[in-house]
């Protein structure tokens, strides 16, 4: 094993880890910071994968300004999420 | 907990299927068909250098046009349901010194780099999306600067909508000239710029393509920004 | 001259973007400039109905001169021609309809919402690249998120966001078959992926496939991805309820037979149809049992359309010719009669206020034409003899019944069962109860009439539209005349 | 086996679709709509990559036997495009839907409507 599949293995993991964090955090602002963080590390990825012109994309329009765009919403509405029941599914009635 | 329990079965069973379907897919190998006779002909035919552009652009510029409606349609979409009579920029906090300045400072270059990319997008990588986003981040970091900065809103939709009919436009030349929509006039009927491949003039229409679609995806997520950060002030 | 034809494309892109120059111009124009763009559309989607069935030849545009499957070509055979004429009639018509009907701020950004709509589902039905297909289908989608928010109301709102989470899981899946047909064949050109569909490996041909129609369902309106439709229906502005149902659904729903039968040489195909079977059964049972109990008109119509539309994918799941046929006509039939349904209640909504059921009542004393055109639209939906709509429920059932499924013209049977109990609810209402002075009634009773005549018309002689419909129905049934017909050039190997 | 690539890609795709079946709160059903779509075009991407070969832009010393595939770069632009338009457009929504009612659980709206 080369040390490149090395980094590659690490930020596969951190972006998982941010991903799941994302998910899991109450905190709305930090959440979207999670998410930028999970399309940075992908933009990443990309690059290693011979990508770079999505790399730069992703990281322009993926990260940048999608993570700008959620933090005017939330500017605009409330930043921490309330303690909920478990009713899941709410798209599926009718 | 019984739900979320269920929720994470379904979606077990979901990866279980696409790790299936993906482990006959082998990762790293040579899967190209089309791609191969893109790789090939990409100079003689299009001009460009990088291939990813000309597929983008040349090759596959329907996609494109839909690419750039789209994002007109999320523009519009915005503006239509966060349209108010009368709305105004309702920041409080003033940008620090450091702020404010260093806007000032970086918005003519971060301009030019965005210029740089969209311009460049036929040789090196970035192109219309990346470059346009650029700027749009100039203009983001104006309004994070400076409490009252406003762009002009008429101006940057009738640009917006001339840029957009520019593109067609460019497509409907080449319907006239060459007879197909979206003909690639510039290098295939009148061969500007043969000699040049690999420098800033060749490409054929890609970096008009690309320059008017930089200009559209920049006023476009500007505008998407100046929505969001505008609000509904009662008379 | 037949690349003239991509102007179906260029056409309303290019007027939709020069609404917001327009808006400097003169506000008050752009009402009626969206009129004079849908006639113009129609006009040249008369003029490629004409040729297409005049010559029997697709119509094949090349974009950007390169010929398949290096560039992306539109495929505008005779199933498109045909919807793409229905498109821009329709489209024509809510124009009209729209002069009256919309009102709430900003108008400018519903007409480009409007004209972007119509281009949505036109590429969607003309498209013949698997990719763009998808691009089309995003914009299709994201107009309809915005359109359905348009009113701005709570429900509008929250309508628009279900149809935004479901869209979004939708073409996230759609993306990744596509991802999947990608990587085994190396090729997105549907004539192409027809062509290699069976050297692709079975998993991936099954997962690929089964992502992508459930990808489609959320457009095509299908059980378990279609809880968006009846909030959206009922929320959105008047025409564009009746674009819904007349054709967005309908390109879902022609997207998803198309890249059925173009992969039906890939094996695992039949397991794929019994999904699709289920899919649309479900469809049928739950939308018209929850017809029953509504009280909105405008929402019961809804349910009702989704049943309908579950019939056609039940018709087109068979795998036969004769369900396809059957399926095409049914959309055909279904398109006039759900705009007709549509506009009278949209119609109705503005001049009474409202579209609950008391809102009908002493509707044939107050605006009898209105009230007759729903009369007639209604009993067409049920299936009454004499009507459009019997003919192609019973050309279903009769290829049910070739199939082997039983069950399937028994629950066709069902479901007009059902639809006949509301129905004749409403049109009781609308005739024998409460009671009005008559109101005036514009040009839109006029539409309404001819729509009605159009629909009586088909039923007393369906041989016409019978025999176009045939051959729409076997340019997708029959994969290797598409293939032929696409002419593809050899790359790599 | 499958590569580490197509496990991170099929992660953020279930991560995602687990935050939008299960979460509540509307912004974090859009943050797992976005982490899903990343996850679709780094599977994308991943397709396209051909084990040590180089970018596709064929300046010197690049011939076309050395690049990857350019289409999933290509489409991955296009789809990335697509999903910031989606997120915006969601957001505006839900902007009104906060105007409307006052918050963005979505049990709560639909106890508001009634």
């Amino acid at each position: 094993m080369n040390c490149v599949a090395c980094i590659e293995y690490v930020i596969i993991g951190l972006m998982i880890v941010s991903a799941i964090l994302a998910v899991e955090w109450r905190d709305l602002l930090a959440a979207v910071v999670g998410m930028t963080a999970v399309s940075l590390f992908a933009s990443i990825l990309f690059f290693f994968l011979q990508a770079p012109d999505v790399a730069m994309t992703e990281a322009a329009i993926g990260a940048a300004l999608s993570g700008a765009v959620f933090i005017f919403a939330i500017k605009r509405t409330y930043r921490y999420e309330t303690e909920e029941e478990e009713k899941p599914g709410w798209w599926m009635r009718w | 907990m019984l739900k979320r329990a269920l929720a994470i079965v379904a979606i077990l069973i979901i990866g279980y299927w696409l790790a299936q379907g993906l482990s006959q897919v082998p990762f790293g190998q040579d899967k190209m068909l089309v791609s191969k006779y893109y790789l090939d002909h990409v100079k003689e035919q299009t001009g460009a250098v990088n291939a990813v552009t000309a597929v983008v652009v040349n090759y596959r510029g329907f996609d494109t046009l839909g690419e750039v409606t789209v994002l007109f349609i999320a523009s519009t979409g915005v503006g239509a349901l966060l349209w108010r009579k009368k709305r105004k920029r309702t920041a409080k906090t003033k940008g620090s010194v450091v702020l404010t300045t260093g806007s000032k400072l970086l918005f003519p270059f971060i301009m030019l780099f965005g210029m740089y990319i969209f311009i460049h997008g036929h040789l090196t990588p970035g192109g219309g999306f990346p470059g346009g986003a650029t700027i749009a981040t100039a203009f983001l970091l104006m309004y994070m600067a400076f409490t009252t900065y406003e762009i002009s809103h008429k101006g940057f939709e009738v640009t917006e909508g001339f840029a957009g009919m520019g593109y067609v436009l460019v497509g409907l030349i080449g319907l006239a000239i060459g007879g197909y929509f979206l003909f690639d006039w510039i290098w295939q009927t009148w061969h500007l710029g043969t000699s040049n491949i690999g420098r800033l003039f060749s490409g054929g229409f890609i970096p008009v393509i690309y320059t008017i679609i930089g200009i559209k995806v920049g006023t476009e997520l500007s505008g998407i920004i100046d929505n969001m950060l505008k609000e509904e002030v009662k008379e | 001259m037949n690349q003239v034809a991509s102007l179906l494309i260029a056409l309303p892109l290019i007027s939709a973007f020069f609404v917001p120059v327009l808006k400097q111009i003169n506000k008050s124009l752009i009402k009626p400039y969206l009129v004079l763009i849908t006639l113009i559309q129609t006009g040249i989607a008369g003029w490629v109905f004409k040729e297409v069935y005049t010559t029997g030849k697709p119509i094949i545009i090349y974009a950007g001169g390169w010929r398949p499957p290096i560039g992306i070509n539109l495929y505008i055979g005779h199933f498109a021609a045909l919807f793409v004429l229905i498109i821009a009639v329709v489209s024509f018509i809510m124009a009209i309809f729209s002069l009256k009907a919309v009102t709430t701020e900003p108008i400018d950004k519903y007409a480009m919402l409007f004209l972007l709509l119509m281009l949505g589902a036109t590429g969607m039905i003309a498209t013949g690249d698997i990719f763009n297909l998808f691009v089309f289908m995003e914009i299709t989608a994201i107009t309809a998120y915005a359109l359905t928010a348009y009113n701005k109301t709570g429900e509008a709102a929250e309508a628009s966001m279900k149809y935004i989470v479901l869209g979004g899981i939708g073409s996230s899946f759609f993306l990744v078959g596509v991802a999947l047909l990608y990587g085994a064949t190396g090729t997105l050109n549907m004539a192409q992926l027809a062509e290699l569909a069976n050297s692709i490996n079975p998993i991936v041909a099954q997962v690929g496939l089964a992502l992508i129609i459930f990808g489609l369902a959320v457009e095509a309106e299908l059980f378990p991805l279609n809880a968006w439709a009846p909030d959206a229906y009922q929320a959105a502005p008047h025409p564009i309820t009746a674009m819904f149902s007349a054709f967005v659904v309908k390109a879902g729903i022609y997207a998803l037979a198309r890249l059925l039968y173009l992969l039906q040489k890939a094996s695992g195909w039949s397991s794929i149809l019994r999904l699709l079977v289920i899919m649309a059964t479900l469809t049928v049972v739950f939308a018209e049992l929850s017809a029953l109990r509504q009280k909105d008109v405008k929402r019961m119509i809804a349910y009702s359309s989704i049943g309908q539309v579950g019939l056609i994918a039940l018709a087109f799941s068979l795998g036969t010719q004769a369900g396809v046929d059957a399926g095409v006509f049914h959309m055909v039939n279904h398109a006039i009669v759900k705009t007709l349904l549509f506009l009278a209640i949209g119609y109705v909504g503005i001049a009474m206020g409202g579209t609950t059921m008391e809102n009908f009542e002493g509707l044939g004393k107050k605006m009898p034409l209105t009230a007759l055109a729903i009369t007639v639209a209604g009993a067409a939906t049920v299936g009454v003899p004499l009507f459009n709509v019997f003919w192609s429920k019973l050309r279903i059932i009769l290829a049910t019944l070739q199939a082997g499924f039983f069950w399937a013209a028994v629950l066709v049977l069902f479901a007009s069962v059902v639809e006949a109990v509301y129905y004749f609810r409403l049109i009781h209402r609308m005739w024998f109860m409460g009671g009005g002075i008559r109101i005036k009634e514009g040009v839109i009773a006029g539409i309404l009439v001819i729509l009605a005549a159009i629909i009586i018309l088909i039923g007393v002689d369906p041989a016409p539209v019978w025999n176009i419909v045939v051959k729409a129905g076997s340019d997708i049934f029959n994969v290797a005349n598409y293939v032929k017909n696409v002419p593809l050039v050899g790359v790599g190997s | 086996m499958i590569s580490a690539y197509y496990f991170g890609a099929i992660a953020l795709i279930l991560i995602g679709l687990y935050a939008v079946l299960v979460k509540k709160n509307l912004l974090k059903i859009l943050v797992g709509l976005s982490i899903m779509e990343t996850g679709v075009n780094l599977l994308l991407i991943s397709i396209g990559y051909v084990s040590g070969k180089s970018a596709p832009i064929l300046s010197e010393g690049i011939t076309p036997s050395q690049a990857v595939d350019p289409i999933p770069q290509a489409l991955v632009l296009t789809a990335i495009v697509i999903g910031v338009a989606t997120t915006a457009m969601a957001l505006s929504v839900a902007i009104i839907l906060y105007e409307k009612y006052g918050t963005l659980n979505i049990e709560e709206i639909r106890r508001l409507r009634g």
